[in-house]
């Protein structure tokens, strides 16, 4: 599968950066650490050296989602953060939508509009931060695909067909901020699957939301998110689909979490389990399961790993 | 033009001194022929005359109507004759007499002309049948020409200035049950010019316009309506008004907003209603007397193989055959000259 | 499973026998509405319906029984028949509210405002007995049906004193004649429902 | 009563987009591409983005501030992302929820952030598992495969952090906010469920 | 000119002086009024919304029993009945023939003219200002009714200043008062009443005058609700019109039945010098 695209990734990330900077995800640490973990690893495995930074805290972008308090926090939160990356003079990779729709979004905020710029730089400038908006914002799947390749040539453990449905996640394809994928028809994932021998499933309810980023056991858990994700899943399941995977730990956690939920609600035990892209390239590219933390999943996944041919 | 040519002495009749009719004389008169331009009021110019500002460039229709009467009177071929009718009309064996009435003098003449251009423009359905909007009843409740007028007056400080205005749309036109299921085509663009105008004028003033579909095909024409609602705040609401109740010395406009679903109320100073456009009654009459065609409302229906003739050395052009704006009535005014000039030039 | 909760109407799947019985009973096109709303703008109450006259020719056209059968404007529609002279199209609303609330009782849908259906009823049952409605009986009769003993209690005092309320009405003598429109419709109640 | 068209449309700008972040709104051409999107409005018919722009637009901001509609956007963007004129609805959402928290509407589905948010200010990071389980159970696992048991964080981070939401006045806002007081708010989920007979009997 | 006459069942109740009114204007008029013998109700709005067919056959019933009086006209002073009976003759015209329906007001001001109306005037109306209120079913619809302008009536005006009176322009003419809901939906009357009371009084009448006795019920005895409601004092007498062309052709106010109205009238009338 190769779509003639208007914009092609090489085009943007136009030479391999032998360094990122890796931007750290709350949930992509502490809800499923091994997200962070298979980012990791497997940039490693594809000669990109992932760099943080100590200093770096939360996005906080739910905060202007939430509306807590006026926008000038959520503002500050991210002049500071990416002021911190443009410091090294890196571009800023993230492997959690939350974080990359935010700071896609708020950096656009704070660029075309010089009074937010201006207010947000006097607050971080007291540390001696300064954002200029020079770090351009990736999402980790960009780089994927833009080393699918690269990939594939490095798989040691092929996928043996395993019926992937992918989810990409809604902020992923802000495609109003200068995207990479095709915001309308996004198909990076699915190539990245193929190139590791697995088989998407092009389900119909793939670019559905997760629900989880203000609905999941916050707002309006009952009514509106559970019947939102039954309708994916069950169409996900009716598919044929063995593995979801994601490109989010947000997406992750609505997923995998809310599936006991929705049986209790609906009956139906849809059992699919849902892990992050990285730790299927990871689990390709013959990363240790031990290092993959699948054990902070609900749903487990022994069933695909046995038909990868991994025994845990 | 040629010798030979200026030596023919071949004469088209327009009737209608609008654009339309104005456009076929000059373009005529190029193509070398006498002309003779009839027109029942006092000066040339039709409705365009009437009009404060044009769609969609913020023209003054003054303007450019002074451009083509000032051409219209330098040019020698062609002969103007204001305040007439034509009062009967016999055909010959290449054209027609034609018997025209001066209403000033009542003096009668007749003149032989070789081919007939009808040109005799629009009007506006009479609104009396709308008993809810109250057309004639409240004095704040404006047909759209009466607005232009109203809008002129307003330029020149005269008359209160308005806090609120609400334009209704499709008034008359595709409304089976009285008649009128067609489309009258201009009222979305003049009424959202209209609205602009307001807007210009007093930028304080609340402007609504009750639609029921934006119909802005044409070039720059959805900017316009865009601009009009983007740029000069009018706000557009969609649904048909039902009924205009006077409230306080000010007009009520009871209405549903069928976007939302809701019935919704709103205070105007001024309604301005767009009514239907519909032919003048003396255009049947005319298309008669030249044994052209008319359709079930009265507008002049075309030939078979041409848009601008409706019968043998009658042609047509303009809102006698269906409701136009300036553009298309100036092009159609051009249609039917060149096939004045196609016939004369043929076989004369 | 999958009804428990709401999901998008299927344009596709939608079909209407009600707009065809519309249609074939009344003779009403509702493929003529243009939704231009001027019906619901000079409702009389269409401010207080749950889906205004516009609405109601479009939920036909949905096929959404329904809906309709259930819905409270059903109950608060004054039958004032401003919308059917208002309308373009001369769509006659009023008769298909009419229609409907026939079918909603004929289907034994529980009315919105039981109170305005029982005044109906209440009314008809006195032209049933008498041929005529005699309104102090009926007024009493409803008051009491619905436990509104006090209800407008002074107004009715004033009234009767003014004699605008006489305990006796006139009475049709050809009783049976009236009886039989009557025998008809109960017969054609119990047969369609 | 019926519906006025409200007095106030005219300051629009100023009553909605106070932090003029949705500028173009009376851009809106009513096409409802927002809604045919929207995974909401797909579940609850009451919640319509295009509706919420055209009642905004006619000056009923305040019935929405009262609504419990505002508080079920999943902010996804998909209306954004695909509305021909670019009107960055969820932005539009954003300032509502602003308003309708200064009035004290729908605070109850404030709280969960809220709490999240106090936490972020202790940790400089949000959606830490709660309570010293949680806690010991995610270190042991992040231990187990091979990362620090905890995010790399600085202390310095977190004072800076917490300093950003103090001298924004967002760490007194929230606190102010009571957790036990809230005003009810209108309107319910299935509001406009528009359903068939034919369908349900068979 | 002999004229059936279907008087209906509020005018043998609520309505009476509306039927003793009218009957005596029409004699004085020159108009024989035979009451249609052993008639029966019209079945109103609560027949028509019950079931169809019913309707039809009350109206029907009445209609065979005018056919049976060979008079060319049959009237009811009552729209709810007229048009009742008009759509019964519209559908029995299609089969042969049917009498000429007309309402009360049809029938004055088109069978007998604004001038013979005002040539029997003896005590002219001056000064006072009266609202004329048509109501729904007079006027509508349009294509049963067949009289006047449903949307700007005229005809009662113009009775109204033949007999001497002044009428205001107005909004309301032929707004809905809440018709059939007077009792089970008392709120609905309040609401759409009080409009029609308060463009009433904005436009500065005196009083309305009404054709029909549903209008004149729910606009007089629901006036003090509404004004609490409301808060404004109306006061504003609601008389049948052929109460007010009694007064003028010199009747009494006895004979007119002025003192069944709720709102009382007397103090406007002796005000005014018409009493």
């Amino acid at each position: 599968m190769q779509r003639k695209r208007v914009v092609e990734p090489e085009d943007k990330i136009r030479e391999i950066p032998a360094v990122v900077f890796l931007f750290r995800s709350c949930t992509g640490s502490l809800e499923y650490p091994g997200t962070e973990s298979a980012v990791t690893e497997t940039l490693r495995c594809l000669e990109v050296e992932p760099v943080t930074d100590p200093d770096q805290t939360c996005c906080s972008g739910y905060l202007l989602t939430c509306s807590a308090h006026t926008p000038e926090v959520s503002l500050a939160v991210t002049a500071r953060n990416l002021a911190l990356v443009e410091r090294k003079g890196l571009d800023t990779y993230v492997f959690c939508n939350g974080c990359y729709g935010y700071l896609k979004e708020l950096s656009h905020i704070l660029l075309h509009n010089q009074e937010y710029l201006e207010g947000a730089n006097e607050l971080i400038a007291r540390w001696g931060y300064h954002y200029a908006g020079k770090t351009r914002i990736f999402h980790v799947q960009e780089m994927w695909y833009r080393l699918r390749e690269r990939i594939a040539a490095k798989v040691v453990r092929p996928l043996n067909g395993l019926r992937v449905g992918v989810h990409y996640g809604c902020h992923y394809l802000a495609r109003k901020y200068d995207i990479l994928d095709d915001g309308g028809y996004p198909t990076f994932h699915e190539e990245i699957v193929e190139a590791l021998g697995g088989t998407p499933v092009f389900y119909k309810e793939r670019q559905l939301c997760c629900g989880y980023a203000v609905g999941r056991g916050f707002t309006h858990r009952e009514e509106i998110v559970q019947p939102h994700l039954f309708k994916k899943l069950k169409n996900a399941r009716d598919s044929g689909v063995e593995l979801i995977t994601t490109v989010c730990p947000g997406c992750n956690v609505a997923l995998d979490r809310e599936q006991p939920n929705l049986r209790e609600r609906y009956g139906e035990d849809f059992r699919i389990p849902v892990i992050d892209l990285a730790q299927l390239i990871a689990l390709a590219l013959g990363v240790p399961t031990a290092k993959l933390g699948f054990e902070a999943n609900t749903v487990p996944l022994d069933d695909v790993l046995a038909k990868v041919g991994v025994s845990e | 033009m040629n010798e030979s040519m200026m030596g023919k002495e071949l004469t088209a009749l327009v009737i209608g001194g609008g654009p339309a009719g104005i456009e076929a004389a000059l373009k005529i008169a190029c193509g070398g022929y006498r002309v003779v331009l009839v027109e029942k009021e006092s000066e040339p110019g039709g409705l365009l005359r009437k009009l404060y500002s044009s769609f969609p460039r913020w023209e003054n229709p003054s303007d450019r109507i002074g451009w083509m009467v000032d051409d219209l009177k330098r040019n020698k071929q062609i002969e103007i004759s204001l305040e007439s009718t034509v009062e009967s009309v016999a055909r010959t064996d290449n054209g027609f007499n034609v018997t025209l009435k001066n209403t000033a003098t009542g003096g009668a003449r007749t003149i032989d002309v070789q081919a007939v251009v009808l040109a005799t423009g629009f009007g506006l359905m009479d609104l009396s049948a709308y008993g809810e909007y109250g057309h004639g009843i409240y004095p704040g409740v404006l047909n759209s020409l009466e607005f232009e007028e109203r809008l002129r007056e307003w330029s020149r400080g005269l008359g209160k200035a308005p806090k609120a205005v609400a334009l209704i749309q499709c008034v008359g036109s595709r409304d089976r049950s009285k008649g009128y299921p067609y489309c009258s085509k201009v009222c979305c663009m003049y009424s959202a010019k209209q609205a602009g105008v307001v807007k210009d004028l007093f930028p304080e003033a609340k402007v609504y316009v009750f639609y029921i579909d934006c119909r802005a095909a044409g070039k720059g024409y959805e900017e316009f309506l865009r601009e009009v609602i983007e740029k000069k705040h009018v706000r557009y609401v969609r649904g048909r008004p039902a009924k205009v109740l006077p409230d306080g010395g000010r007009l009520l406009v009871r209405a549903e907003d069928t976007l939302i679903g809701i019935p919704v109320e709103f205070t105007a100073d001024v309604v301005v209603l767009a009514a239907a456009v519909v032919p003048h009654p003396e255009t049947a009459a005319l298309a008669k007397m030249f044994g052209a065609p008319v359709d079930e409302y009265g507008f002049i229906d075309h030939d078979l193989r041409s848009h601008a003739k409706c019968a043998d050395r009658v042609f047509f052009a303009g809102g006698c055959g269906f409701a136009v704006d300036t553009e298309s009535a100036l092009s159609q005014g051009a249609a039917a000259a060149a096939e004045v000039i196609a016939l004369f030039n043929g076989n004369g | 499973m999958d009804t428990d909760f709401y999901t998008p109407m299927r344009l596709d799947e939608v079909e209407s026998p009600l707009q065809d019985e519309v249609e074939k009973a009344l003779g009403i096109d509702i493929e003529t509405c243009m939704e231009c709303g001027k019906c619901s703008g000079g409702c009389s109450n269409a401010h207080i319906f749950d889906f205004t006259p516009r609405k109601v020719v479009q939920l036909i056209r949905l096929g959404a029984e329904e809906t309709l059968l259930t819905m409270d404007a059903l109950w608060v529609c004054l039958s004032c028949q401003l919308c059917v002279d208002r309308c373009p199209s001369g769509i006659d609303i009023p008769r298909i509210m009419d229609y409907l609330r026939e079918k909603a009782l004929r289907e034994g849908y529980r009315p919105s405002r039981p109170a305005v259906v029982l005044f109906y009823e209440l009314m008809c049952s006195c032209v049933e007995r008498r041929g005529r409605v005699s309104e102090a009986p009926l007024m009493l009769r409803f008051n009491v049906l619905t436990g509104q003993y006090l209800k407008d209690l002074t107004l009715g005092i004033r009234m009767f004193l003014k004699g605008k309320l006489p305990l006796t009405a006139g009475k049709v003598k050809k009783m049976d004649e009236v009886r039989t429109l009557f025998v008809s419709w109960h017969r054609r109640s119990v047969k369609r429902g | 009563m019926r519906e006025r068209d409200a007095d106030r449309v005219d300051n629009l700008d100023r009553l909605v987009d106070r932090y003029h972040l949705v500028e173009n709104l009376e851009s809106c051409l009513q096409c409802g591409r927002c809604t045919g999107v929207c995974p909401v409005a797909n579940l609850s018919p009451s919640y319509n983005p295009r509706q919420i722009i055209r009642d905004i637009l006619a000056g009923n901001k305040d019935r929405w501030l009262r609504s419990e509609e505002i508080w079920r956007c999943f902010w996804c963007a998909n209306c954004y992302t695909l509305c021909p004129m670019d009107i960055p609805f969820p932005l539009l959402m954003m300032q509502l929820r602003y308003e309708a928290l200064e009035n004290r509407y729908g605070e109850k589905y404030f709280l969960p952030f809220r709490r999240f948010a106090m936490r972020a200010l202790e940790d400089g990071l949000t959606f830490t598992p709660g309570g010293a389980r949680g806690r010991e159970r995610i270190m042991k696992l992040r231990g187990r495969i091979g990362l620090k048991p905890w995010p790399d964080i600085s202390e310095k981070a977190k004072q800076e952090y917490r300093e950003l939401f103090e001298a924004t006045g967002a760490a007194a806002w929230m606190e102010a906010i009571k957790e036990e007081e809230e005003r009810p708010v209108a309107l319910t989920y299935l509001q406009g469920r528009i359903t068939d007979a034919k369908k349900k009997g068979g | 000119m002999i004229v059936a006459y279907y008087p209906g069942c509020s005018l043998e109740g609520v309505a009476r002086e509306y039927d003793r009114s009218a009957r005596l204007v029409c004699e004085r008029l020159g108009f024989g009024l035979q009451e249609v013998p052993d008639w029966n109700c019209c079945g109103a709005t609560a027949a028509h919304s019950l079931d169809h067919e019913l309707t039809r056959g009350l109206s029907a019933r009445n209609l065979a029993t005018v056919g049976r009086m060979n008079l060319a006209t049959v009237t009811t002073p009552c729209p709810g009945c007229s048009i009742r009976l008009k759509g019964a003759a519209m559908e029995a015209k299609k089969e042969g023939g049917a009498p000429e329906v007309m309402h009360l007001l049809q029938l004055l001001t088109e069978a007998a003219g604004t001038e013979k109306i005002a040539s029997s005037v003896i005590k002219p109306l001056g000064g006072l200002r009266l609202a004329a209120y048509y109501g729904c079913l007079v006027t509508r619809p349009r294509a049963v009714a067949r009289f006047d302008d449903p949307e700007q009536p005229r005809s009662m005006d113009r009775l109204l200043q033949a007999l001497g009176a002044e009428t205001v322009d107005w909004s309301h003419k032929a707004e809905c008062c809440g018709g059939a809901f007077a009792a089970s939906e008392t709120s609905i009357v309040v609401d759409l009443g009080g409009q029609v009371l308060e463009a009433a009084h904005q436009a500065g009448a005196e009083a309305l005058a009404v054709a029909c006795p549903m209008c004149q019920v729910n606009i007089d005895t629901r006036q003090r609700e509404v004004e609490s409601t409301r808060g404004v004092r109306y006061d504003l007498p609601v008389f049948y019109f052929t109460q007010l062309m009694g007064l003028a052709y010199g009747f009494t106010h006895r004979a007119m039945g002025l003192k069944r109205l709720l709102v009382n009238p007397l103090p406007l009338l002796k005000r005014k010098g018409i009493l």
